[in-house]
C-alpha cells in the first residue's frame, strides 16, 4: 500500500499510457476483422483458409513477433506503434472467429426477408446483418478487450513502457506490491473498457434490452472463443 | 526476410541438435511443460464448467472467471510468483494454468450448455439419472465443443509457454530470451518457428480429435440444415426434481 | 516530473526539428534508470527542455536508437559498452577502457567524463559458501569439488566474461542458470536457495551488502572496469555537456550503492531519488 | 387410473400454470389433452411422471399418491413421448428403443431382441435398427419415440405434441397407427395437442384447458360438440375449422358440406 | 396476371425442387399453394420476386418476364410476408413497416405516417409503432409482417406460410382479418400453405403440389372436393381430417356431421 501511494502519480501515468497502447490496438482489430468475419461467413471457401490464418496469429509466440515484426514494417523494435500492431494482430485473431460465427448466426427467415423487401446486397449488409452481428461481434469485442489489456503488459519486456513496466521493474527491484498494483491496475482498466463496450453496446443496440424483457434466451452467447 | 532465413539456418545448425539445451531437449521441456499445464488447468476447470453447464446455474459465475482470469497479465503472474517462489517450474505452471483455465472453462461449460434441453428432458423424463445424463447424453454431444476449449487452451499455452524461460531455464523460451538479449535474432527466430510448428502440430492434432469425437448419428445431420423449418415454438416445462431431492 | 512523455510519439526524436527537446534514456534497470533522472533533472534545472524515456531494455535495443539519433543522452557503463562494440578487448583499467571507448564509439556518438561511480559485473558467493569452501577469488573456485552453477541474466552465457571467459581465464568449469532480473531477488534468491553457487550481481547493487554476499575478486581482470558513463549526440551541446559532467564529477561509487538502496530497500521511485540526491549536493 | 385432486402448479416466476384441477384419467383409455399454447398442458401432464411436481394438491396413481414414489424408477415405469421425439441422437435406432430396459438392467441381448420386436410394433422396418436418429424421416423419428416409450411395456404412456412437428400427410398415418395400436394394446394414454381435429380423432375422454392451467370441460368428443360447456369451449372447438356449424350444398350433384362462410368441408355419403 | 410457363428449378446440389409448371394466377383473386413439405411451394413463390431464379421456362408478370427486370426493384413493389415474421429485430415496429417505402425514396414523415394507416389496416393498435418485434405476440407479429407486406400498396402479395408458426385461435382470427382486408383491398394473392384447411378456407383457386415439384391440381375448393383430379389429391384432401367422406348422426336430438371413422365434424343447421 505504502508503495502505492507514494507511486500513484507513476501508476496513473503508466495507466494513460496502457490506455493509449490499447485502445488503438482494440479498435483497429476491430474494425480490421469485421469484414474478414463477413468474407468468411459469405465466401464458404474462403472460411477455413482465413479462420486457419487468423488462428495461426494466435500460435506466434508474442516476444517473437514483437522482434519480428519491425523487419516487416521498418519500424523500432521498441515503437510503440510495432506493439499496437502486434496487439491488433492477436486481437484479430481472436475476433474474426466470432465475427464468422456473428453472422453465421443471424436468422436465416431475417435475412430472406431483408432480401425480399428488396435491399440491396450492401443495403442488406448495413441495415440488417451488421446491426443483426452486433450482440455476438459484442461480445467477442469483449474478450479482445479483456485479453488486449492484459497481453500489452508484455511490451515492458522489450522497453515499451506501459503498466507492464511495473511487473519488470518490481520483479527486479523485488517489490511485490509494485507488481501486484500493475496486476490490479490492468484489471481494472480492462474491466473500464469492458464496462465501456457494454454500456456503448447497450446505446447502440437498444432492441437486445428490449427483447431481453420478454425471452431471455436469445441473448448473445456468453462464450465465444471455442475453436469449431 | 534474411531473418527468417537466418532463424532456419538457426534450427538447422547441427550444432544446436545436441549437448544441453539442445533443440530437442528444448521440445521436449516444452512439451511436457505445456502438458503438465493442460492437465493440471483441465483437472481443475472442466468438473466445473461441466457442473455448471448442466445444472445451468452459475453462468454468471463462468463470464466472471473466465473475463476476470483473460484481464490477468501472464507476466504480472509470472513475476510475482517468481518473486514468492524463486527459480524454477512453480511459478510458470501457475500462470500457464490461470492463462488455461479461461478457455477450458468456457469450452466445457459451453459443450454442456450447447446440448438440445428436449435431448435432456426427454432422457430425464425416461427416468435417467442426472449422472447417466451427464456420462450417457451431456457428454458424448458436448464433447466436440469441449475438445475445442482444450484445443485452444493448448494453442495458448505452448505459444506463451515461452515466457517461463524468464524464471526457469526451461522450453522454447530459452532462445528467444538468449536471441533477444544477444542481438542473435536468428537464434530467437529460429525458436519462435519451432514454437509456432509445434503449435500448429498439436493443433493440427486436436482438430483432427475434434472431428473424431463427433458422435456418429449427429454428424448425419450436417448435410441437411439447407432450409430452416422451425417447429411451433414451445417451452420446456419445469425445473424437473432430481433423483433423490423430494419435497 | 517527465517521464515518459507521449506513448504515440515513439522513438524517433528526429521528428522535429526544434533541437531543444533532449531524449534522455535509460536501460530496463532500476540503477541505470535513477542515473538517467539524475541527468534529466540536471538538465531540466538549467532549461533545457528533456524528454525522458525510462526503461529502454538492453543495449541491444537501445543502442541502434542511439546511433540513429533517436536518443540523445544515455547512463553507461565503459567496460561493458567497450565489450559492446570491441568484444576482445584486452583493456581492463578503468582509463584504459575509457581511452579505448572513445575511439570505438560510432559516428555521431561520444562519451563525456566519465565518473568515478562504478557498476560492473561481479561474481558473488553466499558468506557460507566462501567459508566452507575458503573461496574470496576467482582463481579459488577452480579447487571447489562441487559442480557449480553460475546465475546471471541470459545475456551473460556468451558475454567474455561468462562461463567461457571463467573456462578460459581461471579454468573454472560452471554451468549456466539464466535467470532475468539483473541480479535482482530472484538471483539472490536462487543463490541463498542454492539452486546456484555463484551469481553475476552489479557492484553496486545493495544485496551485496545486504544479503551478506562475498564479492569474489577478479586479479586476472577478467572483468573490465566499468565506470558509469554518459553517452551522447551531437544534439547535446557544449553547455549540457557541461551540466552532465558536473554530475558524474559529483556522483561516487558510495552515492551509488545508497542510491540503490533507496530504490530497492526503502522502495522509493527513481524520480524521487534523483531529485533528492541533486538537492542534497546542491550542484545548480 | 390416474387421478388429479386439487392439482395446482405456481413456477417460481410466479407464473400460474395449472390451478386447481380436478380430473380423473380412466385406465386404458385415450385422454387427451387440448388447449392453446400456454394453458397448461404440458405442466400438466409432466405432473403425472414427476418431471413437475404440483405445488398444491395431488397426482394419485391406482391411489397412490405420486410424491411418494421415487421419481426415477416411477419414470421409468411410465413410457413418454414427445416432440421431435427426443431421440439420442448419438446413439442409435435399437439403443435408443432399449435405453430404459438396459437401465432397469435387462441383459443387452434381450433388451435387443424386444426392441427389435417393438419395431415391428410400430410399423418400422427392422432394417432401420441400425440408423441413427438424424438418418430418419420425421415421420419415422416419431415411431421410433413410439416403441421406445412402449419398450418397458409401462401400463401409462404419457405423449406431449407427439405428432405436432411432422407433415399433415404423414401425421394422419401416424395417428391411424396410434389407433391401431391403442386397440391392440390399450394403454393409459394420456395425450397432448393443440389441434382440436386430432384431439377429436384419438381422444376417448377429451379435456379442454384455457390459460391459465383450468379445465373448461371434459367429456366425449360428440359430448363436447353437442354441448358445449361454455362459450371458449363453442369457440375453441369452432376455431380451428372456421365455424362447425355445417350446410348442404349442392355442387354438380353431389352433396357438398360447406360451413357458414361457404367453406368446403367435405363431401356427404350417399 | 401472374403466369408460369413450363417453369423447373434444380438447385446447384442437383435437387429438382421444380418441375414442368405451368400455371396462371388470376389477378385480384387469392392462390394458394398447398402441398407436403418440400414439394416446391416457397420455391415456386420465390421466382415471382426473383430471390429465386428457373433453371427452365419463364415467370411473367401481366406479360412482362420477370428475368428482364431488375430484382430490387422488382421485390420492392410486391409485398412479402413470411412465417414467422421475417420482421428486422433490431426496428421498431413503425420502422419495420416503413422500411420499403424509405428504400424507395418516401421521406420519413410521410412513410411513418401511412405506417401508422397500415397499422389500422391490419387492426394493430397504434400504440404497438415503438415497440421492438420481440415485444409483440406471435399474432401481433404476423400483422406486422402483413403491414410491411403492403406498404407500397402493391398489387402482388406473397405469403409464405404466414400463419404457420401461430396459435390456431390467433391463426383463425388471422385467417378471417385476411379474408377482411383482401375483401376491402384486392390484391393479387399468393399463398404457400401445408394446411389444407387453410388452404380451402382462403384460396380462391387452389394449387396441390406434389413431391418434386408438380402440379396435381389447381381448381376451386369446391371443384377440387367434388372431382379429385387423382387419387393424390383425394388423398391429400382427405388426409387433413380422416375423411371427407361425411356421415349424419343424431345426438341428443342433434344432427352432428360425423366422417368415415365416426370422428365429430359439426353440427348441421337446423
Ligand atoms: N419452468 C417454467 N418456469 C416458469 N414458467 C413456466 C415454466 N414452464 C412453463 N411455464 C409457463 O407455464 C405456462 C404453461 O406452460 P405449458 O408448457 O404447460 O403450456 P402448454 O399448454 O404445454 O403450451 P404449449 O402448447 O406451448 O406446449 C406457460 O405460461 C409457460 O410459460
Ligand atoms: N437453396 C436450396 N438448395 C438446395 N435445395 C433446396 C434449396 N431450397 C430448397 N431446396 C429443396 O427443394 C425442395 C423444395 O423446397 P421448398 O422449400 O420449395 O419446399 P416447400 O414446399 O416450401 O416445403 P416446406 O413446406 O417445408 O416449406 C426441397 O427438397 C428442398 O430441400
Ligand atoms: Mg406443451
Ligand atoms: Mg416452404
Amino acid at each position: 500500500m505504502t508503495w502505492l501511494w507514494s507511486n500513484l502519480d507513476l501508476v496513473g501515468e503508466l495507466s494513460l499510457v496502457h490506455l493509449a497502447l490499447s485502445v488503438p490496438a482494440i479498435i483497429l482489430s476491430f474494425v480490421i476483422s469485421v469484414p474478414i468475419g463477413w468474407l468468411a461467413h459469405r465466401y464458404r471457401w474462403s472460411r477455413g483458409v482465413l479462420l486457419t490464418l487468423c488462428g495461426l496469429l494466435y500460435a506466434i509466440p508474442s516476444l517473437a513477433l514483437l522482434i519480428a515484426l519491425p523487419v516487416f514494417t521498418g519500424l523500432s523494435v521498441r515503437s510503440p506503434v510495432n506493439l499496437v500492431v502486434a496487439l491488433t494482430l492477436y486481437g484479430i485473431a481472436v475476433i474474426v472467429r466470432t465475427a464468422a460465427d456473428a453472422f453465421d448466426a443471424i436468422d436465416r427467415d431475417v435475412r430472406q426477408s431483408a432480401t425480399a423487401v428488396g435491399y440491396s446486397a450492401f443495403g442488406r449488409f448495413r441495415a440488417a446483418e451488421l446491426p443483426l452481428a452486433g450482440p455476438v461481434l459484442l461480445s467477442g469485442l469483449r474478450v479482445v478487450i479483456v485479453s488486449t489489456v492484459s497481453l500489452a503488459t508484455i511490451g515492458a519486456v522489450i522497453g515499451v513502457p506501459s503498466l507492464g513496466s511495473l511487473f519488470t521493474d518490481g520483479f527486479q527491484r523485488g517489490i511485490q506490491a509494485e507488481i501486484a498494483t500493475g496486476i490490479v491496475a490492468t484489471i481494472l482498466l480492462a474491466l473500464l473498457l469492458d464496462l465501456l463496450a457494454v454500456l456503448a453496446g447497450r446505446l447502440l443496440m437498444p432492441w437486445t434490452r428490449a427483447g431481453a424483457a420478454r425471452r431471455s434466451s436469445s441473448q448473445a452467447p456468453v462464450v465465444e472463443e471455442v475453436l469449431p | 526476410m534474411n531473418l527468417v532465413a537466418d532463424g532456419i539456418a538457426w534450427i538447422l545448425d547441427p550444432a544446436n541438435w545436441q549437448g544441453a539445451g539442445s533443440i530437442p531437449e528444448r521440445i521436449g521441456q516444452h512439451l511436457l511443460l505445456s502438458l503438465v499445464v493442460l492437465l493440471i488447468a483441465s483437472a481443475i476447470a472442466l468438473p466445473a464448467g461441466a457442473v455448471i453447464g448442466h445444472t445451468g446455474r452459475g453462468k454468471q459465475f463462468v463470464v466472471m472467471v473466465s473475463g476476470g482470469l483473460r484481464a490477468l497479465p501472464t507476466l504480472g503472474v509470472l513475476t510475482l510468483f517468481g518473486l514468492w517462489l524463486g527459480i524454477g517450474l512453480a511459478a510458470p505452471v501457475i500462470s500457464l494454468v490461470i492463462l488455461a483455465v479461461p478457455p477450458l472453462l468456457a469450452g466445457a461449460y459451453a459443450g454442456f450448455e450447447a446440448v438440445d434441453r428436449r435431448t435432456i428432458d426427454a432422457a430425464r423424463a425416461m427416468g435417467m439419472r442426472e449422472r447417466e445424463i451427464v456420462g450417457g447424453v451431456e457428454l458424448p454431444l458436448g464433447l466436440p465443443i469441449i475438445v475445442g476449449g482444450v484445443r485452444s487452451a493448448a494453442l495458448q499455452i505452448i505459444a506463451t509457454a515461452t515466457l517461463a524461460a524468464y524464471v526457469a531455464d526451461v522450453g522454447l523460451g530459452r532462445p528467444i530470451f538468449q536471441g533477444l538479449k544477444t542481438r542473435d535474432y536468428g537464434e530467437m527466430l529460429g525458436g519462435s518457428i519451432l514454437v509456432i510448428l509445434l503449435a500448429l502440430l498439436v493443433d493440427g492434432a486436436f482438430a483432427l480429435a475434434q472431428r473424431l469425437v463427433v458422435p456418429a448419428g449427429v454428424r448425419a445431420t450436417r448435410t441437411r440444415e439447407l432450409r430452416s423449418r422451425p417447429p411451433r415454438p414451445r417451452t420446456v416445462v419445469g425445473r424437473p426434481i432430481h433423483e433423490g431431492n423430494r419435497q | 516530473g517527465c517521464a515518459s512523455g507521449d506513448p504515440l510519439d515513439s522513438g524517433s526524436g528526429e521528428t522535429d526539428g526544434g533541437g531543444e527537446t533532449l531524449v534522455v534514456g535509460s536501460q530496463d534497470y532500476y540503477s541505470n534508470e535513477i542515473i538517467a533522472q539524475i541527468y534529466a533533472q540536471a538538465l531540466e534545472a538549467n532549461g533545457f527542455t528533456v524528454d525522458l524515456q525510462s526503461r529502454i531494455g538492453q543495449r541491444e535495443v537501445y543502442m541502434p536508437e542511439l546511433e540513429s539519433g533517436a536518443i540523445d543522452v544515455f547512463p553507461e557503463y565503459t567496460g561493458n559498452l567497450l565489450q559492446y562494440y570491441v568484444p576482445d578487448t584486452t583493456a581492463t583499467t578503468a582509463d584504459d577502457v575509457y581511452a579505448e571507448l572513445e575511439g570505438a564509439l560510432p559516428d555521431g556518438l561520444r562519451v563525456l567524463d566519465q565518473s568515478s561511480a562504478t557498476d560492473q559485473d561481479s561474481y558473488n558467493v553466499t558468506k557460507e559458501f566462501s567459508e566452507t569452501n575458503g573461496v574470496t577469488s576467482l582463481a579459488d573456485l577452480a579447487k571447489v569439488e562441487t559442480p557449480l552453477t553460475l546465475g546471471g541474466n541470459s545475456e551473460l552465457a556468451t558475454r567474455p566474461y561468462g562461463p567461457d571467459g571463467l573456462k578460459s581465464v581461471y579454468g573454472v568449469d560452471v554451468a549456466f542458470t539464466p535467470i532475468e532480473d539483473s541480479g535482482g531477488p530472484l538471483t539472490i534468491k536462487a543463490l541463498q536457495d542454492g539452486a546456484v553457487q555463484l551469481v553475476n550481481i552489479y557492484s553496486a547493487n545493495p544485496a551485496i551488502s545486504t544479503s551478506d554476499l562475498v564479492t569474489l575478486e577478479d586479479p586476472e581482470g577478467l572483468f573490465l572496469a566499468s565506470n558509469v558513463v554518459p553517452v551522447v549526440s551531437e544534439k547535446v551541446d557544449d553547455a549540457a555537456a557541461e551540466v552532465i559532467n558536473t554530475v558524474s564529477a559529483a556522483l561516487t561509487a558510495d552515492d551509488l550503492v545508497a542510491l540503490n538502496a533507496l530504490s530497492v530497500d526503502e522502495q522509493q521511485s527513481a524520480e524521487q531519488i534523483a531529485s533528492d540526491w541533486l538537492a542534497e549536493q546542491s550542484l545548480f | 387410473m390416474i387421478e388429479f385432486r386439487g392439482v395446482s402448479k405456481r413456477f417460481p416466476d410466479g407464473t400460474l400454470a395449472v390451478s386447481g384441477v380436478d380430473i380423473v384419467i380412466p385406465p386404458r383409455k385415450t385422454t387427451v389433452l387440448v388447449g392453446s399454447s400456454g394453458s397448461g398442458k404440458t405442466t400438466l401432464l409432466r405432473m403425472i411422471n414427476r418431471m413437475v411436481d404440483p405445488s398444491g394438491g395431488q397426482v394419485l396413481i391406482d391411489g397412490t399418491d405420486v410424491s411418494t414414489l421415487e421419481p426415477v424408477a416411477l419414470r421409468r415405469s411410465i413410457g413418454y413421448v414427445m416432440q421431435n421425439s427426443g431421440l439420442l441422437p448419438h446413439r442409435k435406432v435399437i439403443d435408443n428403443v432399449a435405453t430404459v430396459p438396459m437401465l432397469r438392467g435387462t441383459r443387452k441381448r434381450e433388451a435387443h431382441a424386444r426392441a427389435l420386436e417393438l419395431l415391428d410394433t410400430v410399423g418400422l422396418d427392422r432394417s432401420l435398427a441400425d440408423k441413427y436418429p438424424s438418418q430418419l424421416s420425421g415421420g419415422q423419428q416419431q415411431r421410433v419415440g413410439v416403441a421406445r416409450g412402449l419398450a418397458v411395456d409401462p401400463n401409462i404412456l404419457l405423449m406431449d405434441e407427439p405428432f405436432g412437428a411432422v407433415d399433415p400427410i404423414v401425421r394422419s398415418e401416424l395417428q391411424q397407427e396410434l389407433l391401431r395400436l391403442q386397440g391392440e394394446l390399450g394403454k393409459t394414454v394420456v395425450f397432448v395437442t393443440h389441434d382440436i381435429d386430432e384431439a377429436f380423432l384419438l381422444g376417448d375422454q377429451v379435456v379442454i384447458m384455457q390459460q391459465g392451467g383450468r379445465i373448461s370441460q371434459a367429456a366425449s368428443p360428440a359430448e363436447i360438440l353437442a354441448h358445449p360447456a361454455d362459450d371458449f369451449v363453442a369457440d375453441f372447438v369452432g376455431a380451428d375449422r372456421g365455424k362447425r356449424v355445417l350446410h348442404l350444398r349442392d355442387v354438380d350433384g353431389r352433396q357438398i358440406v360447406v360451413d357458414d362462410d361457404g367453406r368446403a368441408a367435405g363431401v356427404l355419403a350417399s
